[in-house]
């Protein structure tokens, strides 16, 4: 294992931010050629009405909303993963919190487009805010959108700032190395950091209380979320174990994603002598346990369904398990239970390919899960006259992809603009992480008195 | 505002800078005028326990509790007091629960903001004025020094943040004429 | 540091102008078939076709931008009325319905053959007439269509409100000018005082 | 680019501009000034006829101001009108009583419907190229006047052809007047579900060539032998009606309703028991049922009289109709007509109904006369919860059949040289086997009055559209639905929106175009004074007591939407002295070997479509059927056992074959029909008929065989066997997801 | 006593015949979304027909069962609605204010019947089918959720008449299309705060149901079911 100073640290972690290869631009140009189709899209839609996504009657929610659940969903590796961590004060943490933290702000505020794009009259979304207009009407505190909106937005401040506040100095330090323009705007986004103890005092005051807060709302985000579902009549979704069903679906989807992103980091941005085998081991086994979990929770709700034999709820029982949604429920059961739990239990499987390729199959499985929830229950509700199917159309694949480029594509920017790994914490961990996790630090020479 | 006249010592490590900091305390210096400047924070020296006091930990509740005054307060009154409650047949226009969810909400955003209010206030961020500081803090190295150092001790400050281990010592802002 | 693979940019460009192009069109596709709806529209009872038969009115509409109307003829309220004529002379059926009628070119020519005819506006009236057509009249007021309003003249005359509340002093305008907003607040603040009703449904439906 | 879009484009940038200036007059259409003084918003209701169905219920229109494009005078503009904007009931119509089916209020939808031919056309392209080209109605008349003139002259005036809809009233006088002028040329009346077999029986049975007039309202027990009679069959508003009166309109009484069917029908889905019947064998059951009565003594054989007498071994107690010798033939067990039989008898009053499908087998009528024999036996005809015949107010005399007359121009035993086309599709509504398409293409000229483009009036040489019902003069004398005397009249609800003529206004100006006899025998200018005079007559006969002169009373008759006596004015069966012949039932006869064509074909009367004449209302397309929830198309029901036995899915293209021709449809599994019988819904399958229904699924009347009802010349439509055959994946649009209320295993969509 | 509109729906007298739908497109504006929007299931019917098949050849029976918005007293549509678009009136409709709606869809998603439907697009009437449009009632727009109003501008229209004469309303005398229309006179509407109404009377009647009221969602619509015949027994 190298050893490395502070200054090679400096060096390693700063190399992704200057200079743009030729695969890195050509794959941000992908990336946003999709993203950039997905906006045309939307705007079509937007433009010509709903119909031109695969929406009916009764399936009123298809891919759109899916999406917004499994964004935000997704949005539980950073922020909650982190803030626990660092309130138990897990010292293997330092090198992953930033990389988790940012999967969070993107994946939240693509999560939070949702409800926007899948809006019959999307200009008008502005009515959810509480602002004194002269109809003189409020929006309705009794819909679970509007805690949507309250929980998401205030999440979503809590994991910018959470995200932000480490990222200072680590500016201030990219302003020291920098030349010319860029030096003037890192200097802008350093806000004049200087690193004196009061500074570094009250920053790390600061992400601890941070830290308390937000484990709270990140956990209420995704249980109001579960209550967009469980609030109302349908059957299958009025149900009391969603709201910890989701969450714990929430930190799942959060953990691979985050392997993910870290596993890709690793190979592309060369870290491999941060992103050790012990956060892949570490998280790998939290993976595990989120699996079981997950597995769990829906036997719960799967088992109490069946012994509950409701006329309401048992046509969506059935649908899911033998019937027209049943192999995508299958396909689920795979990607989320049977394929990673082998992977993530046994020592040798638990290696970086392993834990990707398991997290791979979990986003994908946890995606099915979400759109598992919400299209078999809005086709087969109580009055079987009414039962109906749905299909997404172009439109709605193009954004969905678009949404999947574009986080990729704001990561790719992200890390080209910030070190990816809290530089500081890095260097702070380095006099306290046991020496699995080391990155052994050549000590210098004192110098000359 | 210019820079202030400075003099400050290098340090290569948090036990140099533990003994440079000593130095200049034995000096006499008042803790007040000594500046002190990491790359990353350094918890158990002494070169970092000052300003450690913050009502933070205080500040981050109470914002909570006026967030969520402010979030019960918005629930309530858009509902009911203003400018007219809408009629909804009987059916309650505000109910505990949904409330509840709301003022829970702002409670929270209060806390972070109160908590973000409070370090960016307290410590002057974001302040782009000049000031001290040298590049070779994000190198690794530790700075201590003294603001405002009057001209006679300038030399013995010199010596004692030497003596401590200083790599660099450099003098800033000071008017030859002096 | 390499260079940006050569064509990278380029690929990007091209996507992104694809993209462009594509939701150009479909616009422009949307706005030709919108066009012809526009038309159908002006040509036939406005109030009552979908709202936003363009972008361009859409955009209008969302930041309340109303076009004022131009009359054909300056008709002048004010001397009708300074002459001892009631609103309800002309605008039949206000206090029995729903809407009041705006008199056809018959009506006007039922006085006009007599009266004033060497005026220039009645001259140009009478060539109206012996066209045989009627007088476009434009509205001046009116909701929105979005706005899904279905007011009611007659109970509010029956309640006693004067007609200039809603439409300024008709004795001081010639031409009929939108001399009051007739927004949402307006409406409800009326009904507060009066203690009509402000269920929603009492005007949208 | 092409010019063409490069045009479009600056049309948008011009139209953007122009848009600027919303406000300004300048860019707008001109506006005529408003023929009638309309104050806006406020409704009128004025009545009107409703001329979908035979019923002939009577309408309420709602009448508001609106602004409508319309043509004056050769110029476009705006005309501030008064528009129909919704159809009700008129609540004083003895009939439908304020109450409507969905047929009739989507009968709006004519008026205002895009594709109706707004003035005269004249045929320029080949026949049936659809090419016309748009013309005076001066020069139009006079055209058709040569025409007509050209036969007088020739004398050939027995080469008129008449082809409409059965009409009623002064139209249908107007009409006859016409036709008798030119020599034995009585109109073609053509409708598919025609009631001349139920008729034929009545006159046979009662005296009284008329349809049956039901009092459901009092029965307390109803036998129907696939009559649809809530949905299509006969005045279905007032049987509805009356239905809803038997089921909980008299307390503490609950009329019970027996339905004897191949497939469940809209009716048959309302029934307290529905039964299974073999095709054809309805009369049998009948006669089972009064053989069980006259057996058990429950009534006396005498008491059905002269309907009684005409059916063969009536008086023996019909030995050969025991219970158990029929049931193998008809498929219902033997105890249940026992058990039917005596419940009737117990409950006074009971009727029986036979009609629809029942009356269209080669035995229709014996079987119509078997139920009218129950009828009498049960002691039920012309008493309250029975069947009545209200007088008629004028007599009615039928011509040919469309199949005579086209065999006869076919096999060229008699030339037409001038057709005259009124409200009726000949193309559409027969069988191919009828040769109509090749008789009209023998026809030198065809004229047609139709409001659109449908399949006959695409061979037509001249178009002269009529008004839309509610924009023309209307009367009527409905013969069933109310045992009241009715003779409805109607002013028009509205001005004409297009360049349209009343069809009498121009058989009357055709009249006096060529003068001589016919001029004198329609001495009116116009339609309504036609009507007028009607009324003057009514008013010395009936009306002396309402009304002080024959204005008052034709004043009165418009605003009320006709005259009707206060009370019902049933008249008793009067059958002409002893039957002349007796009639011997016997078993329906079947085109298509049962070999080779296994299932019965049965074909249905829409509840939406009707026989296919509303097809191009939107308004009907898009509702769901009650019973299979299509929209939009047209389907095949099959049984979900054949389904299974065919390795047939719900939605699969079939191919159904006839001994006469074939088609291909969707198959839709249905629980509720007979395993070897194949239903298939009259009305979709136009090739022309406005863009709703042109190239829309397939016509089941194009394969019927040509057999007749014996005794008549109604097509036995229902006595076709067909085979079938899977031929690939249709496609269905269902409104319904699943067929059963609470199991999911049923789910077909 | 504000009035309180409610429905009696007779299963007993209900054949199926559909002329409600038709009334109800006709009155209240109901595009007609064409061939291939409906195939995508988004023809829109305020109020429909359901039709159930029970049991095997020969022994089928066939139930229908008009389902219409059924004006809950505890709707699930109203709380879920972020704008208040959705909402309970005065008179205890569940009121849809068009203007108001963002179309989140959540409200039919929250209808356990269905009976609430989307404008997936603008509604088109080729011309001259809008001249049928009725002015009393609003045409919606792209994006916008619509449903049964009961004829609320029939009822508005009712009281506006009533209070310019100065006297009460008359029972019967407000009809919704559906009602109207109805051949067999299967559905009743009226005030069930007046006890004295033939809507209140009916809806105390031994047949009396309410469409899924396990949900709690106290519909003002009542089922009358099917009755059987009795008349063996009275015989």
């Amino acid at each position: 294992m190298a050893t490395k100073t502070p200054e090679q640290i400096n060096d390693d972690l700063l190399r992704p931010l200057s200079g743009i290869s030729g695969r890195y631009a050509l794959s941000a140009a992908l990336l946003a050629g999709v993203a950039v189709a997905a906006f045309c899209a939307f705007f079509y839609q937007a433009y010509t009405g709903l119909g031109v996504s695969g929406l009916r009657w009764p399936v009123f929610w298809g891919f759109y909303i899916t999406n917004f659940v499994f964004w935000i969903g997704l949005s539980h590796a950073g922020t909650l993963i982190s803030a626990i961590l660092r309130l138990s004060n897990a010292t293997w943490r330092r090198p992953v919190t930033r990389c988790a933290e940012v999967i969070t702000v993107f994946a939240l505020s693509i999560g939070a487009m949702f409800p926007i794009i899948h809006l019959g009259r999307p200009w008008l979304a502005f009515w959810l805010f509480p602002y004194p207009s002269e109809r003189r009407i409020w929006p309705n505190i009794h819909s679970p959108l509007l805690w949507d909106f309250f929980a998401i937005n205030t999440y979503l401040i809590a994991s910018v700032t959470f995200l932000l506040l480490p990222i200072i100095p680590d500016m201030a330090l990219v302003r020291d190395r920098a030349a010319g323009l860029r030096k003037k705007i890192y200097r802008a986004l350093a806000l004049g950091w200087t690193g004196t103890p009061k500074q570094w005092h009250r920053l790390e005051t600061a992400m601890h209380v941070m830290a308390i807060v937000v484990i709270p709302v990140a956990v209420s985000v995704h249980s109001i979320v579960s209550w967009d579902f469980a609030m109302a009549p349908v059957p299958m979704w009025h149900s009391t174990i969603f709201a910890p069903y989701f969450v714990c679906g929430a930190i799942f989807s959060g953990i691979a994603a985050l392997l993910l992103a870290m596993a890709l980091l690793r190979k592309f941005l060369h870290l491999e002598e941060y992103l050790l085998p012990i956060h892949f081991e570490n998280l790998g086994k939290l993976l595990l346990v989120m699996s079981v979990l997950w597995f769990y929770f829906i036997f719960a709700e799967r088992l109490t369904t069946w012994y509950g034999n409701s006329v309401g709820e048992m046509p969506v029982f059935w649908a899911t398990q033998h019937g027209s949604y049943a192999p995508l429920f299958w396909t689920m059961m795979f990607c989320n239970f049977l394929i990673p739990v082998p992977i993530l239990a046994i020592r040798k499987l638990r290696s970086i390919t392993g834990t990707a390729i398991a997290s791979f199959t979990i986003v994908i499985g946890m995606w099915l899960e979400r759109f598992l929830i919400i299209v078999p229950s809005l086709s087969h509700k109580y009055l079987t006259y009414s039962w109906g199917t749905y299909r997404p159309t172009w439109v709605e694949i193009t954004i969905t992809a678009g949404t999947f480029s574009g986080l990729a594509l704001l990561y790719m920017i992200f890390s080209k603009v910030v070190p990816i790994i809290s530089i500081w914490e890095l260097k702070v961990g380095l006099r306290q992480v046991p020496h699995s996790a080391r990155i052994i630090v050549e000590p210098k020479e004192v110098g000359a008195d | 505002m210019p820079i202030p006249p400075a003099i400050y010592g290098l340090f290569p490590d948090p036990d140099s800078a533990e003994r440079g900091m000593n130095a200049l305390n034995r000096a006499g210096i008042s803790p007040r005028r000594i500046v002190v400047m990491s790359a990353e924070p350094f918890d158990g020296y002494s070169f970092t326990q000052m300003d450690e006091r913050t009502p933070m930990p205080w500040l981050a509740p109470m914002g909570g509790l006026v967030g969520g005054i402010l979030g019960f307060l918005l629930a309530r009154l858009t509902q009911e007091a203003y400018p007219y409650p809408l009629i909804t047949g009987g059916m309650p226009l505000l109910a505990a629960w949904p409330t509840g969810i709301i003022t829970y909400e702002c409670t929270m955003l209060g806390a972070v903001l109160a908590t973000v209010a409070t370090l960016l206030i307290s410590t002057k961020l974001p302040n782009w004025k000049p000031k001290l500081y040298d590049p070779e803090v994000s190198h690794g190295k530790i700075l201590i020094g003294v603001l405002d150092p009057s001209d006679a001790a300038r030399p013995e400050i010199e010596n004692r943040l030497r003596g401590a281990g200083a790599e660099k010592v450099k003098i800033i802002g000071v008017s030859p004429a002096s | 540091m390499s260079r940006p693979a050569p064509g990278s940019s380029l690929y990007l460009s091209v996507v992104i102008a694809i993209g462009v192009a594509a939701l150009g069109l479909a616009i422009l596709e949307r706005a030709l078939s919108a066009e012809a709806m526009s038309a159908a529209e002006e040509e036939s009872s406005g109030a009552f076709t979908p709202a936003h038969p363009t972008l361009y009115d859409a955009v209008r509409e969302f930041f309340e931008i109303r076009s004022k109307p131009v009359q054909p003829i300056a008709y002048t309220h004010k001397v009708h009325l300074a002459n001892g004529m009631q609103c309800t002379d002309c605008h039949v059926g206000v206090d029995q319905g729903p809407d009041a009628r705006i008199p056809s070119v018959n009506f006007c020519m039922t006085c006009h053959q007599v009266i004033a005819t060497q005026q220039p506006e009645i001259k140009k009236l009478a060539a109206y007439k012996a066209r045989g057509e009627d007088v476009p009249w434009q509205r001046v007021y009116g909701f929105e269509r979005s706005a899904h309003v279905k007011f009611n003249h007659a109970p509010h005359i029956r309640a006693g409100v004067d007609c200039s509340v809603c439409h300024g002093d008709m004795r001081q305008q010639t031409v009929a000018e939108r001399k009051v907003d007739h927004t949402m607040g307006f409406c409800v603040s009326c009904h507060q005082q009066k203690n009509a009703s402000v269920d929603c449904v009492t005007c949208h439906f | 680019m092409q010019r063409r879009d490069f045009l479009k484009i600056s049309a948008v940038a011009g139209a953007t501009a122009a848009l600027e200036g919303c406000g300004n007059p300048d860019h707008q259409l001109i506006r005529f000034v408003p023929e009638e003084d309309l104050i806006p918003g406020i409704a009128t209701w004025k009545p009107s006829i409703c001329t979908l169905c035979p019923a002939g219920c009577g309408l309420l229109v709602r009448v508001m101001q609106g602004e409508a494009e319309v043509v004056r005078e050769g110029r476009l503009g705006l005309l501030k009108m008064g528009l129909a904007k919704k159809l009700e009931g008129n609540p004083a119509h003895p009939i439908n009583q304020g109450k409507l089916c969905p047929r009739g209020q989507a009968g709006l939808q004519v008026t205002y419907h895009p594709d109706r031919i707004q003035g005269p056309l004249a045929r320029v392209g080949p026949r049936g190229s659809g090419q016309f080209r748009e013309m005076t109605w001066e020069s139009a008349t006079r055209q058709l006047a040569s025409q007509l003139a050209d036969l007088q002259e020739s004398g050939q005036e027995g080469s008129l052809a008449l082809i409409t809809s059965p009409l009623r009233g002064q139209k249908r006088a107007i009409l006859d007047a016409f036709a008798n002028h030119f020599k034995k040329s009585l109109p073609v009346e053509l409708a598919f579900f025609d009631d001349s077999t139920i008729r034929a029986a009545n006159l046979a049975s009662f005296g009284h060539a008329l349809p049956l007039t039901l009092d459901l309202g009092q029965s307390n027990y109803v036998v129907s032998f696939g009559a649809d009679f809530l949905g299509t069959w006969n005045s279905p508003v007032a049987q509805a009606i009356g239905f809803g009166r038997m089921r909980t309109g008299r307390p503490g009484e609950r009329a019970k309703f027996v339905q004897f069917e191949q497939r469940i029908s809209q009716t048959g889905a309302s029934a307290d028991e529905w039964i299974p019947v073999q095709p054809g064998t309805e009369g049998a059951v009948a006669l089972g049922l009064a053989h069980v009565m006259l057996a058990e003594n429950l009534r006396p054989a005498a008491g059905a009289g002269h309907a009684g007498l005409l059916l063969e071994g009536w008086s023996e107690g019909l030995p050969d109709y025991a219970p158990e010798k029929i049931a193998a033939q008809t498929g219902v067990k033997a105890e249940t007509i026992v058990r039917i039989a005596r419940e009737a008898a117990a409950h006074d009053p009971a009727v029986a109904i036979l009609g629809g499908a029942a009356a269209a087998h080669t035995n229709g009528l014996v079987g119509a006369l078997a139920a009218n024999a129950l009828n009498a036996l049960l002691g039920s005809v012309g008493k309250p919860g029975g069947i009545l015949f209200p007088p008629l107010l004028a007599a009615k005399e039928s011509g040919i059949s469309l199949e005579i007359l086209a065999s006869q121009i076919n096999s060229r035993a008699a030339a037409a040289k001038v057709l005259l086309v009124y409200n009726a599709d000949p193309v559409f509504s027969a069988p191919a086997a009828w040769g109509v398409r090749a008789a009209l293409d023998k026809i030198p000229f065809i004229a047609s009055f139709s409001s659109f483009l449908d399949e006959t009036t695409m061979l037509a040489d001249l178009i002269l559209p009529d008004h839309s019902p509610l924009e023309s003069w209307l009367d009527d004398a409905p013969p069933s639905g109310s045992a009241r005397t009715i003779r409805s009249v109607a002013p028009p609800a509205m001005h004409p929106l297009h360049n349209t003529r009343s069809m009498p206004d121009v058989l009357l100006d055709l009249a006096h175009q060529l003068g001589g006899d016919l001029a004198s025998t329609l001495p009116w200018k116009t339609y309504d004074e036609a009507i007028e005079a009607s009324f003057a007559a009514l008013y010395k006969e009936k009306g002396t007591k309402i009304a002080k002169d024959a204005d008052e009373f034709w004043q009165k008759a418009q605003d009320q939407g006709g005259w009707w006596s206060t009370e019902p004015e049933s008249v008793p069966a009067s059958p002409a002295g002893a039957p002349s012949g007796v009639v011997k039932p016997r078993a329906p006869e079947f085109a298509g070997d049962p070999n080779d064509y296994p299932f019965h074909f049965l074909p249905f009367a829409s509840q939406l479509l009707y026989d296919g004449s509303l097809a191009h209302l939107p308004w009907m397309q898009e509702a769901p059927d009650p019973l299979s929830t299509v929209m939009w198309g047209t389907w095949v029901e099959v049984n979900p056992r054949t389904a299974r036995k065919l390795s047939l899915q719900p939605g699969d293209l079939v191919e159904v074959t006839s001994p006469h021709g074939k088609l291909e449809a969707p198959a839709l599994v249905n629980p509720g029909i007979a395993p070897d019988v194949i239903a298939m819904p009259v009305g979709q399958g136009h090739q022309n008929f406005t863009r709703y229904a042109s190239g829309r699924g397939a016509n089941p009347i194009s394969i019927l065989s040509p057999l007749t009802v014996e005794g008549t010349q109604s097509l036995a439509w229902a006595a076709t066997r067909v085979k079938l055959s899977v031929v690939g994946r249709g496609k269905l649009i269902l409104f319904g997801g699943s067929l059963t209320e609470v199991s999911p295993e049923l789910e077909h969509r | 006593m504000a009035h309180r509109w409610g429905m009696v729906i007779d299963l007993d007298r209900c054949t199926g015949c559909e002329a409600c739908v038709v009334a109800c497109r006709a009155e209240n504006n109901i595009a007609t979304v064409g061939e291939e929007q409906a195939g995508l299931s988004r023809a829109k019917h305020w109020i429909r027909v359901e039709r159930y098949y029970e049991g095997e050849f020969p022994d089928v029976k066939v139930k229908f069962q008009p389902v219409l918005c059924q004006q809950c007293d505890a709707a699930p549509c109203e709380t879920v609605c972020p704008t208040f678009a959705s909402y309970h009136t005065g008179e205890g409709l569940n009121g849809q204010i068009y203007n108001r709606c963002i179309g989140t869809r959540y409200c039919a998603n929250a209808c356990p019947y269905e009976v609430r439907f989307f404008n997936f697009f603008n509604p088109v009437w080729d011309k001259p089918l809008h001249l049928q449009l009725n002015p009393d009632v609003s045409v919606r727009t792209v994006g916008v959720m619509e449903k049964c109003t009961f004829c609320v501008q029939r009822i508005k229209a009712g009281e506006i008449q009533a209070e310019a004469e100065k006297r009460e309303l008359k029972d019967g005398e407000i009809r919704p299309a559906c009602v109207q229309s109805c051949p067999p006179e299967a559905m009743v509407f009226g005030d069930l705060n007046d006890a004295e109404s033939r809507a209140s009377r009916l809806a105390n009647s031994r047949r009396r149901t309410k469409l899924l009221a396990e949900l709690g969602t106290r519909p003002k619509v009542t089922y009358l079911q099917r009755d059987s015949w009795h008349g063996d027994e009275n015989a």
